[in-house]
C-alpha cells in the first residue's frame, strides 16, 4: 500500500500557499477543503470529496428493492428517513399504489423529527465554527437526545431506522408514544427559545456571521442551491409545498424564508424550520387517523422511469429510478443536496472576497455532509 | 574542612529564610504549579458544567481532582517527535523558555504590606510590562520554528493580536500610573485603600480586560490558537513533554495577567483583615480576588464567539485606543482636582 | 398545464424532428428526448424559457441496446415543473457536449458521470478525479457504473 | 517522515510500581484525534455530548495528531481515506492505540460488495473492535473502558499485539 509522499510544495505565484483543511481537522468532517490563500484572503476554494465514496448507486443495483433501503440510508446518517422516503416514493409511483393514511401520518412524524435532529447538528456546527464551541454545540447535542429516544422507542434504532417501506410503515405507534412525544416537543420548544436568545442577541456571533458569504437569489438558483441555503436567499421553494407527499397535503404549515442570504440568515432559516417542524408533529399527533399501516406490495416493479423529490433537511433530495421489471432496480441516480451545497462553497470566492477565518463559518453555514455528497 | 562550608551555608539559610520561603513556596514555584493544575482542572469542570455535562469524574474518585496529574504523567511518558524540517536547538529551547517568562512576573506582585519578593526599586510595573511583552514574541517564534503551514499562520496572527491588544492596554495602564504618580506596585495598592481604581478608571478597566483576553489568548480574541481554522495554532507540532510545557506556559501567563489586573484595578491586598496577622489576610484577599476574576473570564469564554483577525485589529485600533486615551484625560482631571482622594495630595 | 403545452409548441416548431419524444408524464414532470448533436441549442432555448435551476445530471447504461443515455434534470422557477432532458450516445464513442456554460450547477454532476461512467463531456472545464481513490486504474478495474463492471471480485 | 526517538524501551525496564504509575496516568487520559471517517460520526458526537460524557474518564478529542494517543475509526473506511489514516498513524507518538467503531471497519458491514470500502485490519494493528451499525453510546463507552483496561496491562480478549 503506497503511502502518499509529502506532496511537493508547489510554488504558487504571488506568495500564495495552498492549505489543505484535510480529513483530519476539527471542522472538516470526512473530506478536504483545499484553500488557496496568502494567510488571510482566500482566492480559490476546491472541495476534495470522495473520502467516503462507497458506490451506493452501484450497490443498489445488486440489491432487491426492500434490501436497498439499508445501504441507501447510510448515505446521510443524520436524516435517514428522508432518503428512505424518496426511494420508497419512487417505487410506489412506479407500482401505482398509495400508502394508507395512517402510515402517511406516521411517516410525516418521523420525517419531521429527523429534520429537527439534522438541524440541531447544523446549528451546533455553525456555532462551533465561529469559536463558540463549548456551550452551543453541546447544548444542541444534548437536546437531540429526547428525539433519538423517541425514534428508538418507535423504530428500535437511534439513527438508521429503515422504518418507511414500500407500501407503508413497518410497525404501529407504541402505546405511550404520543404523551412522550408531546412532552419532548414542549421541552424542545422552550429550549429553542433559549437558542433564539443565545443566537439572536449574541453580538460577537452576529459580527462573525452577518454579511458573510452573501448569495443573491439569482446566483442561488443558477448554482443549484438546495434547501435552507436557497430559502435563505429569498427563493420560496419547498418541495413539501410544491409536490406534497406523505401527509403534508392535509397539514397547514408555512415556509421559513429569509432575504439576507448570508450565514446568519441560513442559521435563522434553520431555527424557524425547527419551530415549524414542532407544529407539524403536534398536528400530526393530534389528528392521527386510524386504520391499516401497510399495503402488501409485489416483489417485482413494472418497468419504467420516475424522478421522485423529497425535501430533506439539507435540501431537495431527488431519486431518478429506472426499473426493468425485475425485483432489482436497473439504475438509481441519487441527486444529493450536499453535492450541490459544496458547489456553492467553491463558487463563493468568484463573487465575494472571503477571509481565511470565514471558510469554516461558510462551510458550516451550508451544512453540507461529506457522506451525502460522496454516496 | 567541610564543617565551615556547612556552617556558612546554614547561616546563609537562617539569614534570609523568609526570602527562600518566598522563592520556593508561596509566590514561587510551588504556588505556580499548584495554581496551574487547579486552574486547568477548574476550567475543565466549570466549562463542562456550563455545557450541561460532568467533566472529569473518575480520575480521582472525588470530582476527578487527579485528572490533571494523570494528564501530566501521560504527557511526560510520551515519546517526543522532532520533525525533520525544524531547527532542533530552538525546537527544544522555546517550550522550556515559555513558562519561565510569566513565572518571573509573578514575583513582582505585592501580596501584602511587606510581602513582595522583588522590590524593583520603585518601578515594578515598568519591569512587569517589559517582561510581559516578550511572551508573544516567543510564542511567534515557536510557531515559526515548527515550520508547518498552520503554525506559520498562527505565528502571523500572534503578531496581529499583539498589535491589536497590547498597545491600548499599555495606555490604559498609564491612567493608573498618572493617578498614583509612580510605577511602584506598593504605592499603587496603597493609593487604592480608599477606593479601588475600578471606579474612577472604569474605561481603563474595560480596555485592560479586553487586552488581557488578547494577551492570554482567551476565546473572544484567541485567533492565534483558533481551533476551527488552525489546528492548535502555535502548539500543533509539539508532542509529549514539550506540549506539557507549552500548555503550562499558557496558564502561567494567564495567572500573571490576572494578578496584574487584581493589583492595578481591584486594590491588591486591601480588604478588611479577617485574620489577626496582616500579611495572611493580605494574601487571602489577593487570592480571593484572583478566583473571582478567573470565574468571570471563564464565563466570558463560554458565551461569546471568536473575533476574526481583521475585526480584532479594527476593534483594537478604532475603539480601544481612543477609549484608553479618553481614560488618560479623565485620570489627569481626577488627579488635578481631587488629589486627596488618592493619598497623594 | 397551459404553460407546458405552450413550451411544447415552441420547442417543436423551433427544432422539429430533433426532438424524438416529448412526454408530459404528470403536471410536474416533462421528459424530452433529443438527438445528441442538438443538445446544446435545445438547452439554451430551455434556459431562455426560464428553466434555470439544474437539479441533477447523470447517465444510464443500456448494455443490451448498446447505448448510453445521458440525462439532465432541470427545474423551472416560473412554471414550477421538472424537465428531464435525455439524449442517447453510442457505447463505444461516448461523447456529448457539456452544458456547463448554460447551467453552471451541472459542472460537478457531469464531472462525476465522466469519472464513474466514462462519458466524455466536450468543453467541460474541470474533468478531474473526484470520487474514486487515487490508485484506481481504469484498465484493470473499469468504470464502476457500467453494467459490465461486476462487484463479485470485491465481495469479501 | 520524521525521525522518531525510540522511547518505548526505557519505560519497560523501570521497576514495577513506577511503571504502574505511568500506566495509571496513561489509562486515565486517552486523547483521541478529532477525526471521523464514516457514518457513525453522529453517534461519536453523542458520546462526547452531555448525556453520555466520555470526559468522565478523561477521554478528550484533540485537534492535532502530535498530542494524541488513540486513533478512532468511526464508520466505513474507503481506500482513499485509509491512505490518510496510515499517514496519521505514523504521525502519532509512540504509545498509540487504534479503536474500530462500527461493523464497516471490521467486516465492511452493509457495503460487503462495495468497490472502495476496505477493512482497517488489513492495514493497521487494531486494539479494540466495537461492533454495531451505529453502535449505541453505551457500547462505545464500554469499548473505551476496554481500552483503559488494556492500557493497565490486564488481559483483554485475544489480541495480536501483545
Amino acid at each position: 500500500m503506497s503511502v502518499i509522499r509529502v506532496e511537493e510544495i508547489e510554488e504558487l505565484e504571488g506568495g500564495l500557499m495552498r492549505v489543505r483543511i484535510g480529513p483530519q481537522h476539527p471542522i472538516s468532517g470526512q473530506g478536504t477543503i483545499i484553500v488557496t490563500t496568502d494567510g488571510e484572503i482566500v482566492y480559490e476554494i476546491d472541495v476534495d470529496i470522495g473520502y467516503s465514496h462507497r458506490g451506493i448507486e452501484k450497490i443498489l443495483e445488486n440489491r432487491t428493492y426492500l434490501q436497498g433501503i439499508v445501504p441507501m440510508e447510510r448515505m446521510v446518517m443524520l436524516d435517514t428517513s428522508h432518503v428512505d422516503m424518496a426511494y420508497v416514493r419512487a417505487i410506489e409511483e412506479l407500482l401505482g399504489i398509495e400508502a394508507p393514511p395512517r402510515a402517511q401520518y406516521i411517516r410525516t412524524i418521523i420525517l419531521e423529527m429527523n429534520r429537527i435532529i439534522s438541524h440541531t447538528y447544523a446549528l451546533g456546527l455553525l456555532a462551533e465554527s465561529t469559536g463558540w464551541f463549548p456551550a452551543f454545540f453541546l447544548w444542541t447535542t444534548g437536546d437531540r437526545e429526547p428525539f433519538l429516544e423517541l425514534m428508538e422507542m418507535l423504530t428500535g434504532a437511534r439513527w438508521s431506522y429503515s422504518f418507511i417501506i414500500p407500501g407503508g410503515v413497518r410497525a404501529d405507534l407504541p402505546s405511550g408514544f404520543k404523551e412522550k412525544a408531546l412532552k419532548a416537543i414542549e421541552y424542545f420548544r422552550e429550549r429553542l427559545d433559549v437558542y433564539m436568545d443565545a443566537w439572536m442577541e449574541n453580538a460577537l456571533f452576529e459580527v462573525r456571521t452577518r454579511g458573510v458569504g452573501v448569495i443573491p437569489s439569482s446566483k442561488a438558483i443558477e448554482w443549484g442551491a438546495a434547501g435552507p441555503n436557497l430559502r435563505a436567499s429569498g427563493v420560496r421553494y419547498d418541495t413539501r409545498k410544491n409536490e406534497p407527499y406523505a401527509a403534508y397535503g392535509e397539514l397547514d404549515f408555512k415556509i421559513a424564508v429569509e432575504t439576507a442570504g448570508d450565514a446568519y440568515a441560513r442559521g435563522a432559516v434553520r431555527i424557524q424550520e425547527m419551530y415549524i417542524s414542532l407544529d407539524i408533529i403536534q398536528q400530526a399527533l393530534e389528528n392521527m387517523p386510524s386504520g391499516p399501516i401497510k399495503v402488501n406490495v409485489p416483489q417485482r416493479v413494472p418497468p419504467g422511469e420516475v424522478y421522485s423529490r423529497v425535501e430533506s433537511a439539507r435540501g431537495e433530495l431527488g431519486v431518478y429510478l429506472v426499473s426493468d421489471g425485475t425485483d432489482k432496480p436497473y439504475r438509481v441516480k441519487i441527486s444529493a443536496p450536499s453535492f450541490r451545497n459544496f458547489f456553492l462553497l467553491e463558487m463563493l470566492p468568484t463573487i465575494q472576497e472571503i477571509k481565511f477565518a470565514d471558510v469554516p463559518v461558510l462551510y458550516m453555514s451550508f451544512d453540507p455532509w461529506f457522506l451525502d455528497a460522496d454516496r | 574542612m567541610y564543617e565551615d562550608i556547612i556552617n556558612q551555608l546554614w547561616s546563609f539559610i537562617q539569614d534570609n529564610l523568609k526570602f527562600i520561603f518566598m522563592i520556593t513556596i508561596f509566590p514561587g514555584l510551588a504556588f505556580i504549579f499548584i495554581f496551574v493544575i487547579f486552574a486547568v482542572w477548574f476550567k475543565r469542570k466549570y466549562l463542562a458544567r456550563l455545557m450541561l455535562r460532568m467533566g472529569p469524574v473518575h480520575a480521582g474518585k472525588v470530582l476527578g481532582w487527579l485528572q490533571l496529574i494523570a494528564d501530566a504523567i501521560k504527557l511526560i511518558a510520551k515519546e517526543f517527535i522532532i520533525p525533520r524540517t525544524t531547527l532542533k536547538f530552538l525546537f527544544f529551547l522555546l517550550p522550556i523558555l515559555l513558562p519561565v517568562i510569566p513565572a518571573c512576573l509573578v514575583l513582582l506582585i505585592p501580596y501584602a504590606e511587606d510581602y513582595i519578593v522583588f522590590e524593583a526599586a520603585g518601578n515594578g510595573l515598568l519591569l512587569f510590562l517589559a517582561i510581559a511583552t516578550i511572551y508573544p514574541v516567543l510564542s511567534m517564534l515557536t510557531g515559526w520554528v515548527a515550520n508547518n503551514k498552520f503554525t506559520i499562520i498562527g505565528a502571523l496572527r500572534t503578531i496581529y493580536m499583539d498589535v491589536a491588544a497590547e498597545i491600548p492596554m499599555v495606555i490604559a495602564v498609564l491612567g493608573v500610573v498618572i493617578l498614583t504618580g509612580s510605577f511602584d506596585f506598593v504605592k499603587i495598592v496603597e493609593a487604592q485603600s480608599k477606593i479601588w481604581f475600578i471606579g474612577p478608571q472604569i474605561l481603563g478597566f474595560i480596555v485592560f480586560i479586553i487586552g488581557c483576553l488578547g494577551m492570554t489568548e482567551r476565546v473572544p480574541m484567541d485567533f492565534p490558537v483558533a481551533e476551527p481554522e488552525l489546528i492548535l495554532g502555535v502548539k500543533t507540532e509539539y508532542t509529549g513533554p514539550l506540549y506539557l510545557l507549552m500548555m503550562e506556559a499558557d496558564f502561567v501567563n494567564w495567572l500573571a495577567w490576572l494578578l496584574l489586573l487584581v493589583t492595578l484595578y481591584l486594590g491588591g491586598y486591601n480588604g478588611p483583615d479577617i485574620f489577626m496577622n496582616k500579611t495572611i489576610s493580605g494574601i487571602f484577599w489577593v487570592l480571593v480576588k484572583l478566583l473571582v476574576v478567573m470565574i468571570l473570564l471563564m464565563t466570558i469564554e463560554v458565551t461569546y464567539a471568536r473575533l476574526r483577525v481583521d475585526q480584532a485589529v479594527r476593534l483594537g485600533w478604532r475603539i480601544l485606543i481612543p477609549l484608553s486615551l479618553l481614560n488618560l484625560v479623565i485620570s489627569i482631571l481626577l488627579r488635578y482636582y481631587m488629589p486627596w482622594m488618592w493619598g497623594v495630595g | 398545464m397551459e404553460g407546458l403545452s405552450e413550451i411544447k409548441r415552441i420547442l417543436i416548431e423551433k427544432f422539429g424532428d430533433n426532438i424524438i419524444e416529448y412526454k408530459i408524464v404528470s403536471p410536474k414532470r416533462i421528459i424530452v428526448k433529443v438527438k445528441s448533436e442538438k443538445v446544446k441549442d435545445i438547452a439554451s432555448e430551455l434556459k431562455r424559457l426560464d428553466f434555470d435551476m439544474p437539479v441533477s445530471a447523470g447517465g444510464v447504461d443500456y448494455i443490451k441496446k448498446g447505448i448510453f443515455e445521458v440525462f439532465w434534470i432541470i427545474w423551472s422557477s416560473r412554471y414550477n415543473v421538472i424537465l428531464i432532458l435525455k439524449t442517447e450516445i453510442s457505447r463505444d464513442s461516448p461523447e456529448v457536449d457539456s452544458l456547463v456554460n448554460i447551467w453552471k450547477g451541472v459542472q460537478k454532476f457531469e464531472r462525476e458521470t465522466w469519472e464513474l461512467m466514462g462519458i466524455n463531456f466536450k468543453g467541460h472545464p474541470k474533468l478531474k478525479r473526484l470520487l474514486l481513490p487515487e490508485d484506481w486504474d481504469y484498465e484493470k478495474e473499469g468504470y464502476p457504473l457500467r453494467k459490465d463492471f461486476s462487484l463479485k471480485p470485491y465481495e469479501r | 517522515m520524521s525521525n522518531k526517538v525510540e522511547f518505548k524501551g526505557i519505560l519497560d525496564k523501570l521497576p514495577k510500581p513506577i511503571r504502574r504509575i505511568f500506566e495509571w496516568g496513561r489509562s486515565y487520559s486517552i486523547w483521541a484525534i478529532h477525526y471521523v471517517t464514516g457514518c457513525c460520526s453522529p453517534e461519536f458526537m453523542q458520546v462526547f455530548g452531555p448525556r453520555y460524557d466520555l470526559e468522565r474518564w478523561g477521554l478528550l478529542s484533540q485537534p492535532s495528531t502530535r498530542q494524541c494517543d488513540a486513533l478512532f475509526f468511526v464508520g466505513n473506511v474507503t481506500r482513499k481515506m485509509i491512505r490518510r489514516a496510515i499517514r496519521l498513524y505514523n504521525q502519532m507518538p509512540e504509545p498509540r492505540y487504534v479503536v474500530n467503531i462500527g461493523i464497516c471497519t471490521i467486516s465492511k458491514g452493509p457495503f460487503y460488495d462495495s468497490y472502495s470500502v476496505v477493512r482497517v485490519e488489513d492495514y493497521l494493528p487494531v486494539d479494540i473492535y466495537i461492533s454495531g451499525c451505529p453502535p449505541k453510546p453505551e457500547a462505545i463507552i464500554y469499548g473505551a473502558l476496554l481500552l483503559r483496561k488494556k492500557i493497565l496491562g490486564e488481559k483483554v480478549g485475544g489480541s495480536k499485539r501483545d
